[in-house]
């Protein structure tokens, strides 16, 4: 047992996996010779090498293409988008291609695509840079798309994604790279599409994935103190999305709020607030409430950006206004 | 050309008319089943269905440059291909259908054939969007060091998409084993090449990548094209991508959806130049100056082929719709737990 | 007043905005020449000429950014995306450039352009060509989503957006092409962001838009015959996204189901329920019912294509599960 | 270039003189302003500012070339561009440090300066994503018939991306007035051009879309980027686009969060290879030249430049911070019901 941020933990991830599987390459901008943006492939061009660790033109639309076309054809390429932004570019590749070719010729094919994405905001990073776009993503049947919440998690979900057949959107919270936990020294994998309960508590439900759930516990915390007990959920994988445990703790503490990094319309609290009342009516003692980011695109200042920003002390409030 | 043809066998070269004439029944069917047909159970329905007579040449003598292990991939006007590659007629036809025995299982449609088993790769819609597959495939047989190399189809309107130069770039950047045979047919639906593209000369975009300028083949003559595509290919294994042209052309209109010569009667003039220069008549000529007394055995493969094509349609006619199940099949592989974390 | 298809209502929207305003251009793959893919421009080249009838290579990333431009430098950019699906190649040109801009700089530009595109499916168009992502789109801020559920909304709609100053994502389902309206001699515009009652009923509301309205008006009649009175509310517009009739219509009938053509996930139905329970909590005797598409990629073969499409016998269901 | 030189007069010299060097300036106040200013009041924050230093000859030789009524525009390396063209300096800081009074409000940051007012159009962070914009504009002016042409900086490393492929075969398509300059610093963050690029000398791209192949000039020489620059928007007004190239080099990391020395060993010797061209020297060796006894006005544009700087920064310090309602301001244009259907 070792404490590790999460980009090592995620380094490691990577690292066992090419270890153990020659099929398994790597392909991205600046990945290579630069050490990655965010310094998770350190190292790795000069332990695996150019054919391992490929360098790749500013090219998204070919990086998701081409890592499709490979994946096909029986590689097992983890292609990395810079961030989550630059993927807008590679939406067609992603959706359109990735996550259809598996049904469209009726399983002729087979996609074992990761495509790594770094996600979040709230660094001044400005209108175009500051995306969460998970849910819009997880909308489509063919994908998996996953965001871990914390450096353990983040080892066994990319470990499990790495090995699965699936195309897969996995995108890691900028914000928490720096962030430790506590990693076994023996391997491990989270299953895909398998939340968790990150705090159990008895009076209120919040539920949230990636940054939110550090959010999430800080206002358990928070709310622990006036003896309001939450229970935190992370949902882990938009989809395919395990409504279990929500639904669990839904039903016992009958009320829940929703908390998302992205924007508030058309996504994933819209999911998870329509999923409860549908499936849990009888048991809705209030609305399910929602904090997200503010509906604007974002802006550089920093005091005005944080004001768009989800924190722990909105989720108190929330939680509160579902007592 | 006249000594190139010199050079290929009588079963070779009856077998490429076999399969020339076996398309273009094919696709003549499938208008007509598409157009004329009138009892349901036997028609092609869709908005989509696009045909390529008057290329054939061009399909059938690229892909028979390719060696078994080779691979190929194109877009929506793909039928021919996928005849020329060995599919089965019977599977092809019963994708249009949408019938479970068909290539896809009913589920991809004229626009998505594909077979695993003869590398025919597909058949996609999204203009450009599999040409880094085709690339993607070529790294593949780079990564592996197989020496296998791949023949990526891409229209003249597809050239003007941001998939082709990324991929392009990637591809000559990484030295992959790829040929991109520009199937010049001088027209995206109605648009002209000239009207869509700066640059009216397909190769000279090469020169953007770096890449090694190929030839510009008569895509009407299979001779020309089979030769010229064989050498560019084993060119790519070593040194990496090629681009070159088949200028040919497109008898029907774009899709089933349209009528070029309707819509743009600007063209109208042009079609009785190239059916002049039909394919199947092309090659037709060459054989019977070669082989005296030839006629028989050319109209037998003509009978032949209709038969193909008319086992096809009754194997097609005569097989299940999916149902429920394939509707909700193969939208992820299995995700069972114990699968998900082997 | 005449009858007009939706086809004919929305070329009758665009000549005479093109008439009234000589910085109205089009431009778009086969509008020209070929006369429109859906043969709504039919007859504009040949009327206004090339450089207002503009023909372009297949270049979506080029045709939504370089009709961005031009609308910044001070032209009406009417784009035309042949379908929604394409589209997605210029995913990042419309979300991450047109409907930032206005913000980003501070309103020193405006982007006053009109991206239209065919949307819906149930032709056997196969899955990379069967997308309704209207949700999607909508999601972003910066952004106005519209799609008209008939003719005469089609015409209003579409001639409010040429004029107003604002990027705007204009759908026209491909099923209502052909279908015809009344439409008045008299200009009318249909203004942003206002929804509309497309029948009123006292039992149960449904809500819609796009070709969903014609299924729940057609489930309302339906519906009638066994002494159910619906009241159908056309969405119109997806952002902005005007509550108001929803609300007071659910307020009245404490019963709802929202109705789609797009998929089920963080979607449309997702945001109408998660505002419905969260804003009239208290009025809700049901929880609210969502119609859509099966969540899978759409197959080719049309019994099965049809079996994955909602459709006025799912609503009718979907409506008696509610009350 | 010597005989150009001469053309000039000496207040044109000295003006350009004055811009690079108080470009330089400005570059290096928020060089230090982000690192090693300790109050937090004067800091710049964030995770994004590209430094320009090194490129001024192209940044400011270029703008220059420009009528009044022409037209700019960038990618996010943009500080330089903003201050050729006339952006005042005081909003240039103030927007570096998210004020109110910046150019775009606080709200676009350093990424993000634009200045409708003297046609400076930004500023744009999404590489490639700002070629078609231009391209945009440039169909305006031809459309209204202006005369007015449009310089687009490309980088050497957006040339592999499919809006640059899109955008410029489109203009070549309509003719439009429009210069592609490929500021070509030889690397886009850590990857050399020849590790990006099957096509290392970027003009020779223009084949692709038969487009004019303009010049490549020396980045550090002012007067050549001038002369070369102005002649191909001339050229462009009438016949259409041009892509030329302007060699120059990046004197700092591409960005605060990076190192570039750090990163890539392998780059290291080249730096100072470049800096031995600084464009500063190179013009004030021209000026020096050509008059003699300058170096008491060179030297008083030094100061000078320091002068507007410093004042830059504390105007920016003294300006407010945008506040809630800045925060939700033009989202949309006002949709007032009765604008909406005017
Ligand atoms: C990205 C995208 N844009 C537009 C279309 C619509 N479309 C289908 S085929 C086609 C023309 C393609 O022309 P070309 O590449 O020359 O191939 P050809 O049809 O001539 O074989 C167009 C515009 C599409 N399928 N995908
Ligand atoms: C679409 C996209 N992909 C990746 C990035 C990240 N990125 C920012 S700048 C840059 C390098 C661009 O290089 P070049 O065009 O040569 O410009 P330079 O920085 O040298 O001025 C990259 C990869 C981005 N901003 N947008
Ligand atoms: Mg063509
Ligand atoms: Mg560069």
């Amino acid at each position: 047992m070792k404490n590790l941020s999460m980009r090592d933990a995620l380094r490691a991830a990577l690292h066992e996996e090419m270890i153990r599987d020659e099929r398994v390459f790597l392909m991205g901008e600046e990945i290579g010779k630069w050490q990655g943006t965010h310094r998770v492939t350190r190292g790795f061009y000069e332990e695996f090498g150019a054919e391992r660790v490929r360098d790749t033109p500013i090219s998204e639309m070919a990086i998701a293409g081409v890592a499709t076309g490979a994946a096909m054809a029986g590689l097992r390429p983890v292609a990395e988008m810079m961030t989550i932004n630059f993927a807008f570019l590679a939406f067609d590749a992603i959706i359109n291609h990735a996550a259809k070719i598996h049904y469209m010729f009726n399983g002729q094919f087979t996609v074992p695509l990761v495509v790594r994405a770094a996600t979040g905001w709230g660094n001044q990073a400005t209108a175009t840079h500051s995306h969460t776009p998970e849910p819009i993503w997880a909308h489509f049947p063919g994908l998996i798309v996953g965001c871990p919440s914390n450096a353990y998690d983040a080892k066994g979900m990319l470990k499990a994604a790495i090995r699965d057949e699936n195309p897969i959107l996995f995108t890691e919270v900028i914000a928490l790279y720096p962030k430790p936990s506590p990693i076994p020294d023996e391997e491990y994998l989270i299953p895909i599409g398998e939340s968790a309960v990150k705090r159990e508590g008895d009076d209120v439900t919040i539920v949230s994935y990636g940054r939110g759930v550090e959010w999430s516990l800080e206002a358990a915390e928070t709310l622990a103190k006036e003896d309001i007990q939450a229970e935190v959920i992370d949902i882990r994988w938009l989809r395919p999305l395990d409504m279990s445990k929500t639904l669990a703790s839904f039903k016992k503490t009958n009320r829940c709020v929703v908390v998302e990094e992205s924007l508030p319309h058309y996504s994933f609290g819209s999911e998870i607030a329509a999923q409860l009342q549908e499936a849990a009516f009888d048991y809705m003692d209030a609305p399910v409430k929602r904090v997200s980011a503010l509906d604007v695109p974002l802006p550089y200042a920093r005091d005005i950006e944080l004001m768009a920003l989800p924190n722990a002390q909105k989720v108190v409030q929330a939680v509160k206004e579902v007592l | 050309m006249a000594t190139k043809i010199e050079s290929l066998t009588k079963e070779t070269l009856l077998e490429w008319y076999r399969e020339i004439v076996l398309i273009r029944k094919f696709e003549n069917m499938c208008h007509h089943l598409y157009f004329e047909e009138k009892d349901p159970a036997r028609k092609i329905t869709g908005v989509y269905l696009h045909l390529a007579t008057g290329s054939e040449a061009t399909h059938v003598g690229a892909v028979k440059a390719l060696g078994v292990d080779d691979h190929v991939i194109t877009a929506y006007r793909d039928h021919g291909i996928a005849i020329a590659r060995g599919v089965d007629p019977n599977r092809v036809m019963a994708e249009m259908m949408g019938k479970r025995t068909g290539t896809s299982g009913g589920k991809g449609g004229s626009m998505h054939l594909a077979d695993r088993s003869v590398n025919f790769w597909g058949g996609y819609a999204i203009v450009g969007g599999h040409v880094p597959l085709g690339v993607g495939i070529a790294l593949k047989e780079k990564y592996v060091k197989s020496g296998s190399a791949v023949l990526c189809f891409v229209g003249d309107g597809a050239l003007n998409n941001g998939y082709f130069h990324e991929a392009a770039n990637m591809a000559q950047v990484w030295k992959l084993p790829i040929v991109f045979l520009i199937e010049n047919n001088l027209v995206g639906m109605g648009t002209r090449i000239e009207e869509s593209s700066g640059q009216t000369n397909p190769v000279k975009r090469a020169a953007g990548y770096g890449m090694k300028e190929g030839p510009s083949v008569d895509g009407q003559n299979i001779v020309e094209v089979y030769e010229a595509v064989k050498a560019e290919l084993d060119w790519s294994r070593e040194n990496g991508p090629v681009l070159m042209e088949s200028r040919t052309y497109r008898f029907e209109g774009h899709g089933v959806s349209d009528k070029q010569f309707d819509a743009r009667d600007d063209l109208k003039g042009e079609l009785a130049i190239w059916e002049a220069r039909d394919p199947i008549n092309v090659l037709a000529d060459h054989i019977k100056k070669k082989y005296k007394n030839i006629d028989d055995e050319l109209a037998k493969l003509d009978t032949e082929a209709t038969q193909v094509v008319n086992e096809a349609v009754e194997y097609a006619v005569n097989s299940p719709a999916p149902d429920y199940n394939d509707l909700i099949a193969n939208v992820y592989v299995a995700l069972t737990p114990e699968y998900r974390t082997r």
